[in-house]
């Protein structure tokens, strides 16, 4: 069986639950670095057809194809979203917009060419928005399709993120099965450097197989393959989420989601090597058994650091960490490299 | 070619063995995990392709010899997958990692995938297997029938003080620290009867040399990474203690009995025990023929290990019953073999001269049935099991079984049964089954007068009705063990109505026209070949069996294994077996199974105990 | 008077005790043998009689008083006889060694003789009986009955690693290092998993303080009185920690699992517990109630344990199903509590809202069948059991055994079975032997929608038949855990009709008049009362037991055994029990059975929870 | 049940062969210490009735009973005896003659007066035999019974041998059911005295129930308490004999014969205290597992050195005696003593 067949039975076997095509996915709002100060964004996942590379199996660790609609949104559904998400930015004085869908928001598959120009003028017109950021796969991201985001968001930013989760191919195919090339990365943002259009490169720690060591190394290196082509890294540290292969074999004993301190490692070595990029990370769900995760103690204290430097990119902020579980974690990259294929557990 | 190592010694799958590098290393083995990293260790990891790229990969190998020659087994690159994944992605990246290297290399085992030769395979997410009894016995019976049996198998991330025992029992060589390690850094306390977290404690339960010297609570005390320290090594000296007990006990030949009660620490133990059980094949293969210690049957796993299961298939397979038509069941005794304890000492003068018309028969558990000609026979002279006069349901229902396949192949005129209590529920039960009839002459004591005179009247009473056929006691005893360990026929070949038995019991000898043809040896009730009797098996066109062919040379002492051209899959160690080349006629004894034998490169195959220059003339006379 | 030893903690008979002497000394405990002729010595013989005279014995006494003064164990002067003795030379000896003393003394228990009182009696003979299971047990159980529970057992020149587990676990709470010391001097190398002669090791597989820094050969090449300090010091180590690791266990109420495995040592052992096991009064009145851990079904004899016959005689005793005529039988799951494992949600699912008129029983080995009301109830949420499929001829046996009592008690117009396998031929042995019809609803897979379809049609199909009883989930559970814990009709009392189940499965409140009765404790599945409920149920005429009656006083936070009037022989160590004196009512949990109760002079009887003056117009209202 | 009606119930499970009562139930030849010489000994054990104390029940540790005869014999059987164990001593020149009856020979239930008198006149009557030896019960010590002898034997010396045992009456009675008293073997030692006749104690090394080091302590103590009652002092180890009560507890775990290293230790202390007596021991069945032993290895030098210090009285043989098993035999002297009622087996 491939990877890819594994996947989509696991997504074969999910029941999506229906609900009103009116509301996205989910919308949130939570402050962010810009510009080295904090702001307030609104992040909206819009209720698309779904990603249609995760409808033919998709990445192991993704869970968010089961937020997509059961019956295709019409166009005036989709713009409904964003009528109902900005509600939840009413009181904001001025923010960044991060615009997600289950898949890519450039596919016109899934947001049809209209409506994304219409939901780009909206908040174009919207004066509090300062910035806007949407999620895409790189094939998308072509001259044709920037140049008429551009024209629809006027004077407003514009950056574009794309979930290359490492510069590793064999990992991303054998481990991610993502299904797209580093070079399809970096054609993406040569594409979006010509067009003045900033690049968000997602990453992800701690991919299927990897032992911790070879996880951190592995986004140390990234960081360093993709500073020429990003401007703001955001580190995802994997976690465990239903309906996914990472789950299926996460219930096996499996698979362990990242150390806390890891991402604390990676902070620190790569923003160090590189101080113009802004690196970030945002751990969901830390501390349970499903997330990321150190010792019961001292989950919620590094996490909370991770937030804090995400947002004032002062490494200072993850100077003080300690906890007697670190020695563990020590002793854990050690010897998680050596197991031949079964991860360390608690 | 497995050139760097070599089983010494086994028993049951566990074997004792050496990996023969400068200084040679004892099997089984605990790796320090965290050795592996040095090029220079006697275990070197090539690392792994998740983060290098094939230079990088054959750099790691050439620094590795460079560094130690031939002096390391080094493990080549590697790209591990956990056991659960699709098994197009193993191939895929199988087929990336074709690495290969000089001197001793050690590779990972992959489910589905070709095995290539190595030293020493490594279980692959073996780690995962931890509670899942049915797939850890799956994938170590796959390994062990595609690897050869010469190499050395390395099960990583799983041994723990509790369960290693069972791993080497199982046949794995190779361990590591990887759980005693990170135990120690997560505040537990290992022992061979389970873990512990510290804070639960109220006393340190061990005096080895990192908790003699301190208390639980001056240990409690201390800055984590001492008390991680002490802990590990605490850990690290049960798990080494409990290796070396385990190798004690291969030499001693009862790994088994400790296994037995070992396994009741986790329940997947227990469950990989009765697993490992059912897959008799494995099992028995490599179960030695006689032990000289005793069988242990204390538990009810006691009844289905394999020297036990092998003992009743080989009575209903292997046994013929002398040519006597009255039938008497007796119960065992607890002094071992039978016949010299007080109570058959009483049946058998009851049965007084009328002994030679009757057939003994002994029921007992776990064993089934035992044949009086076959209670010197490894292991109905050697068990011992608890007694407490209850018999549970799975015993009365797995010697009825015995019994109950014994009657229906083996027909008498008359069965009588001398028994009580659970031995006449037995018979009851077989009695209805069959529709036979069983004559009962116990009343509720077998040792009472009136028992007795009963069981004396009953025979002689039958005896006077008719004609009856006579046993001969030596020659049928020695036919018996002829045919149990040699097979149907053996008996007839070697103990002709023209032989002789000489000596007294237990210590008979075979003669036929003066020479001699074969030995019993009491202590394990079985028969040893002189090289006449060697000539006259290997000469008759009536038996085939038990052979090792070799190639045209003639070998002294000890048969090595790459001598050995083809051998008997029925060959198990501790085995009487012919050795035939076109150069040599000779017997010994078998010192690994007839499939290792033809499958190994290295160790002895057999140790021979007569050995002549093959004589045509001679064979055929 | 035993003021000079308590217990503080049992885990079934075996205990953790406090020798009271100025450094008190913690139990199980291992008295250095030869310390035993120091006078000064916290334990110190006063000497033979075969070679004291009356006035020397006395001489001895004084010495040892004179030296020590209270804070010595003194052993009364004794004549010892081997077990077995004739009874009259006991007597006559026993006469004339009618020795005392003041302060604190051991005695010598002599079968046959009456015994006095003392705060440590020594088994006589005690090593005489290695390997004699059945006379042990006997002598053991005998002696218990005889001496106050709060006294201390000596059994001496018995000990060694491998049995040490097996002697506490019996509740035996001091031996010696006789056997250890002599194995030294005699060149025997003990471990847990028995004993080796130096001569035929060829590795020494421990880490502890006297091995550690040498190696087999250097201790065979050591002069022989060096070799024997070592090797005893080994073995002394070994024993050591062998009972620390017993009082860990004891802790943490797991020490019959341990046994469970460490009795396949040696085929004595294994029989002691087998023969243990069958006294159930012995075993059972020392079992808790429940407990917090794991109850590990490993081994044939897990089948026996009490806390597992209890369940099953509670079941028969004291049990009665709500008033449902259709019965569902269903097979047990890996994950507890039953109802919320993948498979039982989906026989529940099934049900759907005809569920309200069937009663569900769950059938499980070794437990044998569990009401869905008592799913919760200690073990039947606590066990593990080894998964392989196959149910052996006893478990069968005792599981259907189990289901058939229940059937030949409990009447149901139509009993459904929707089992397979294992389960199903139960359910059959079960049918035939009542000639009752059970209809199954499984086609291959319990989970199949083939075989869901089906049960839920055949119940809805019944229950459109005709008009059946509802039953009422939280009540009928409350009442059901009731009636278990205190006795047939005090379900009835705590949970009439008119009472109301508050807060959600599995945290549930019974409350009468908006008074809250009792609650029940999810970790146990067991019920905690209220000052309310404890009042409902001591004001009773329809009820009586679980009862501690007490002096006129009002005690606070822990009741002592000395205040104890009378208990309820029923109590068991963990029982919820009602504390009625002349002064005070109250409600706790029982920290020793309710014979301990009333013999002990010593020790914590109950922990309270809730304790009031008596009013006695409260007590009626 | 008392401890003489278990010794008679194992009694009466006794089958004893018949055999012809004109021989002896043992006739043997071996060295003596005789007034600081080693001298010949013929040694009879006539069959006779039988002991009259055996038949009611009997001593614990004494199996001589079953060499009783099934029929008592005629006085005229009796005499045979004598005649046919002589032959054993044909070719003797000078010697004494030990004579012991499976009882008493001084009982006249056993021996008639008359065949006594024979008996002993025909000893006499041979020049070659210069001292006869009998064992008794010490209440047929009498006056009148020792004159009668002493009139028979002539010139010829005359020694009573009394199975003493112990001085201790509670070991006597509660171990061995002896049946008499220490004033009982002391009144007899005084009418031996009286008559000029010599007398030899006859002393048993670890009877039931004591601990080697109380065993070995008893028999020192009861040398000092005989000293002035006996001339010479044999001990006997004590032996499983078949149909004791000694072998019932044996077979049962419950009895172990003495070390031989306790009977030096005993022969050493008694010996340099007690110059003046003769204090010898032969240890029956020495080596084997019913006999007293020491470890495989040194049995028989240790059992061999005591028969030459027990013909030469000479202390030195014992000195060079060593073996591994020494520091064992004192670790039992030491544990022996506090196993309260089980012995150490090996």
């Amino acid at each position: 069986m491939s990877l890819n067949k594994a996947v989509l039975d696991i997504r074969n076997r999910q029941r999506i639950k229906p609900s009103s095509n009116d509301y996205p996915a989910a919308v949130w709002r939570s402050t962010d670095h810009f510009n080295g100060e904090t702001a307030d964004t609104l992040t909206i996942i819009f209720k698309t057809s779904g990603c249609w590379w995760g409808k033919a199996g998709g990445c192991t660790m993704c869970g968010f194809v089961y937020d997509s609609a059961k019956i295709p949104p019409t166009p005036e559904e989709l713009e409904k979203q964003l009528e109902n998400a900005m509600h939840k930015g009413e009181r904001l004085e001025r923010f960044m917009v991060k615009i997600f869908t289950s898949g890519s928001f450039l596919d016109e598959k899934e947001i049809p060419v209209e409506t994304r120009k219409n939901i780009l003028g909206k908040l174009a017109a919207d004066e509090r928005v300062f910035k806007v950021i949407v999620e895409s796969r790189p094939e998308f991201v072509t001259d044709e399709i920037l140049k008429s985001c551009i024209d629809a968001l006027g004077d407003t930013s514009f950056e574009v993120a794309i979930g290359l989760e490492t510069s590793s191919d064999n990992i991303r195919k054998n481990s991610i099965n993502k299904g797209f090339k580093f070079t399809d990365y970096t054609n993406a943002a040569t594409v979006a450097r010509n067009n003045g259009v900033t690049m968000k490169a997602y990453l992800l720690l701690k991919p299927l197989f990897l032992s911790e060591k070879e996880a951190l190394e592995d986004i140390v290196k990234t960081i360093d393959d993709v500073a020429e082509h990003a401007q703001t890294i955001s580190i995802n540290l994997c976690n465990v989420q239903n309906g996914t292969y990472v789950e299926h074999l996460w219930q096996r004993g499996q698979y362990r989601p990242p150390w806390l301190w890891s991402i604390v490692e990676i902070l620190q070595r790569t923003k160090q090597k590189h101080p113009e990029l802004v690196i970030t990370s945002d751990p969901v769900g830390a501390g349970s058994k499903r997330g990321p995760h150190n010792c019961k103690k001292c989950s919620r204290d590094v996490s909370d650091a991770v937030h804090l430097y995400s947002r004032t990119q002062d490494l200072r902020v993850l100077e003080e960490l300690n906890c007697e579980c670190k020695d563990l974690w020590k002793k854990v990259l050690e010897l998680d490299d050596l197991t031949y294929g079964s991860p360390i557990l608690d | 070619m497995t050139s760097y190592f070599e089983v010494e010694q086994r028993d049951g799958a566990a074997r004792i063995g050496k990996i023969l590098l400068s200084t040679p290393i004892r099997t089984p083995h605990i790796i320090d995990t965290v050795s592996l990293k040095d090029p220079a260790g006697p275990f070197a990891d090539a690392g792994s392709m998740w983060d290098l790229s094939a230079e990088e990969a054959l750099e790691n190998i050439r620094k590795i010899r460079e560094l130690s020659g031939d002096d390391t087994i080094l493990i080549l690159p590697h790209q591990d997958l956990t056991p659960d994944v699709p098994g197009d992605v193993a191939e895929t990246i199988a087929k990336k990692i074709d690495m290969e290297a000089t001197g001793p290399i050690g590779r990972i085992y992959r489910h589905g995938q070709d095995v290539k030769k190595a030293d020493l395979y490594i279980m692959e997410g073996a780690g995962s297997f931890q509670g899942n009894a049915r797939k850890f016995m799956q994938r170590i019976i796959e390994i062990r029938e595609k690897i050869a049996p010469d190499t050395a198998l390395y099960v990583p991330n799983l041994c723990t003080p509790a369960n290693a025992a069972m791993l080497i029992y199982l046949g794995i060589d190779i361990v590591d620290n990887t759980r005693a390690t990170v135990a120690g850094y997560n505040d537990i306390y290992l022992t061979t009867s389970g873990s512990y977290f510290v804070d639960s404690m109220a006393e340190l339960p061990c005096r080895c040399d990192a908790c003699a010297p301190i208390t639980l609570e001056e240990l409690r005390e201390m800055p984590k990474a001492d008390r991680a320290e002490i802990l590990t090594r605490h850990n690290c000296n049960m798990l080494e203690a409990e290796v070396v007990l385990a190798r004690e006990r291969i030499r001693a030949g009862n790994l088994r009995e400790y296994v037995e009660g070992q396994c009741r620490v986790e329940p997947w133990l227990a469950g990989l025990l009765r697993l490992f059980d059912t897959q008799y094949g494995y099992m028995e293969e490599h179960a030695p023929l006689a032990r000289s210690n005793q069988l242990l049957a204390t538990t009810s796993e006691s009844m289905t290990r394999p020297e036990v299961v092998r003992f009743a298939r080989r009575i209903h397979e292997r046994y013929t019953p002398p040519e006597t038509d009255i039938l008497v069941l007796l119960p065992c005794s607890a002094k071992k073999p039978y016949s010299i304890s007080n109570s058959h000492s009483k049946f058998i003068r009851s049965l007084g001269k009328n002994r030679r018309y009757v057939h003994e028969v002994i029921i007992t558990s776990p064993l089934g049935v035992v044949p009086r000609e076959l209670e010197l026979t490894y292991p109905a002279s050697h068990y011992d099991t608890v007694v407490t006069g209850y018999w549970d349901a799975e015993e009365i229902k797995w010697v009825s079984s015995c019994l109950s396949e014994y009657l229906s192949k083996n027909k008498y005129s008359h069965i009588i049964a001398h028994v009580e209590e659970a031995y006449r529920e037995i018979c009851e039960i077989v009695s209805k089954e069959l529709g036979i009839e069983i004559i009962y002459t116990s009343s509720g004591n077998v040792t009472s007068y009136e028992s007795l005179d009963n069981l004396k009247n009953t025979v002689s009473g039958i005896v006077a009705e008719g004609e009856f056929g006579q046993n001969k006691p030596r020659s049928d005893l020695m036919r018996a063990i002829a045919d149990y360990q040699f097979g149907p026929g053996a008996g007839e070949l070697l103990v002709p109505d023209r032989s002789k038995i000489k000596a007294p019991f237990p210590k008979h000898q075979v003669f036929i026209d003066k020479k001699q043809i074969a030995t019993l040896i009491p202590q394990y009730g079985i028969i040893a070949l002189t090289i006449d009797g060697t000539r006259l098996l290997a000469a008759s066109d009536d038996y085939e069996g038990y052979t090792v062919t070799i190639d045209d040379f003639l070998p002294r002492g000890s048969l090595l294994a790459p001598g050995v051209i083809d051998a008997d899959e029925r060959i198990r160690t501790g085995d009487e077996v012919l050795v035939k080349g076109s150069k040599a006629i000779g017997v010994g004894r078998a010192m690994m199974n007839g499939k290792e034998m033809v499958a190994s490169t290295r160790g002895i195959a057999v140790d021979l105990r007569h050995i002549k220059k093959a004589d045509k003339d001679k064979d055929k006379d």
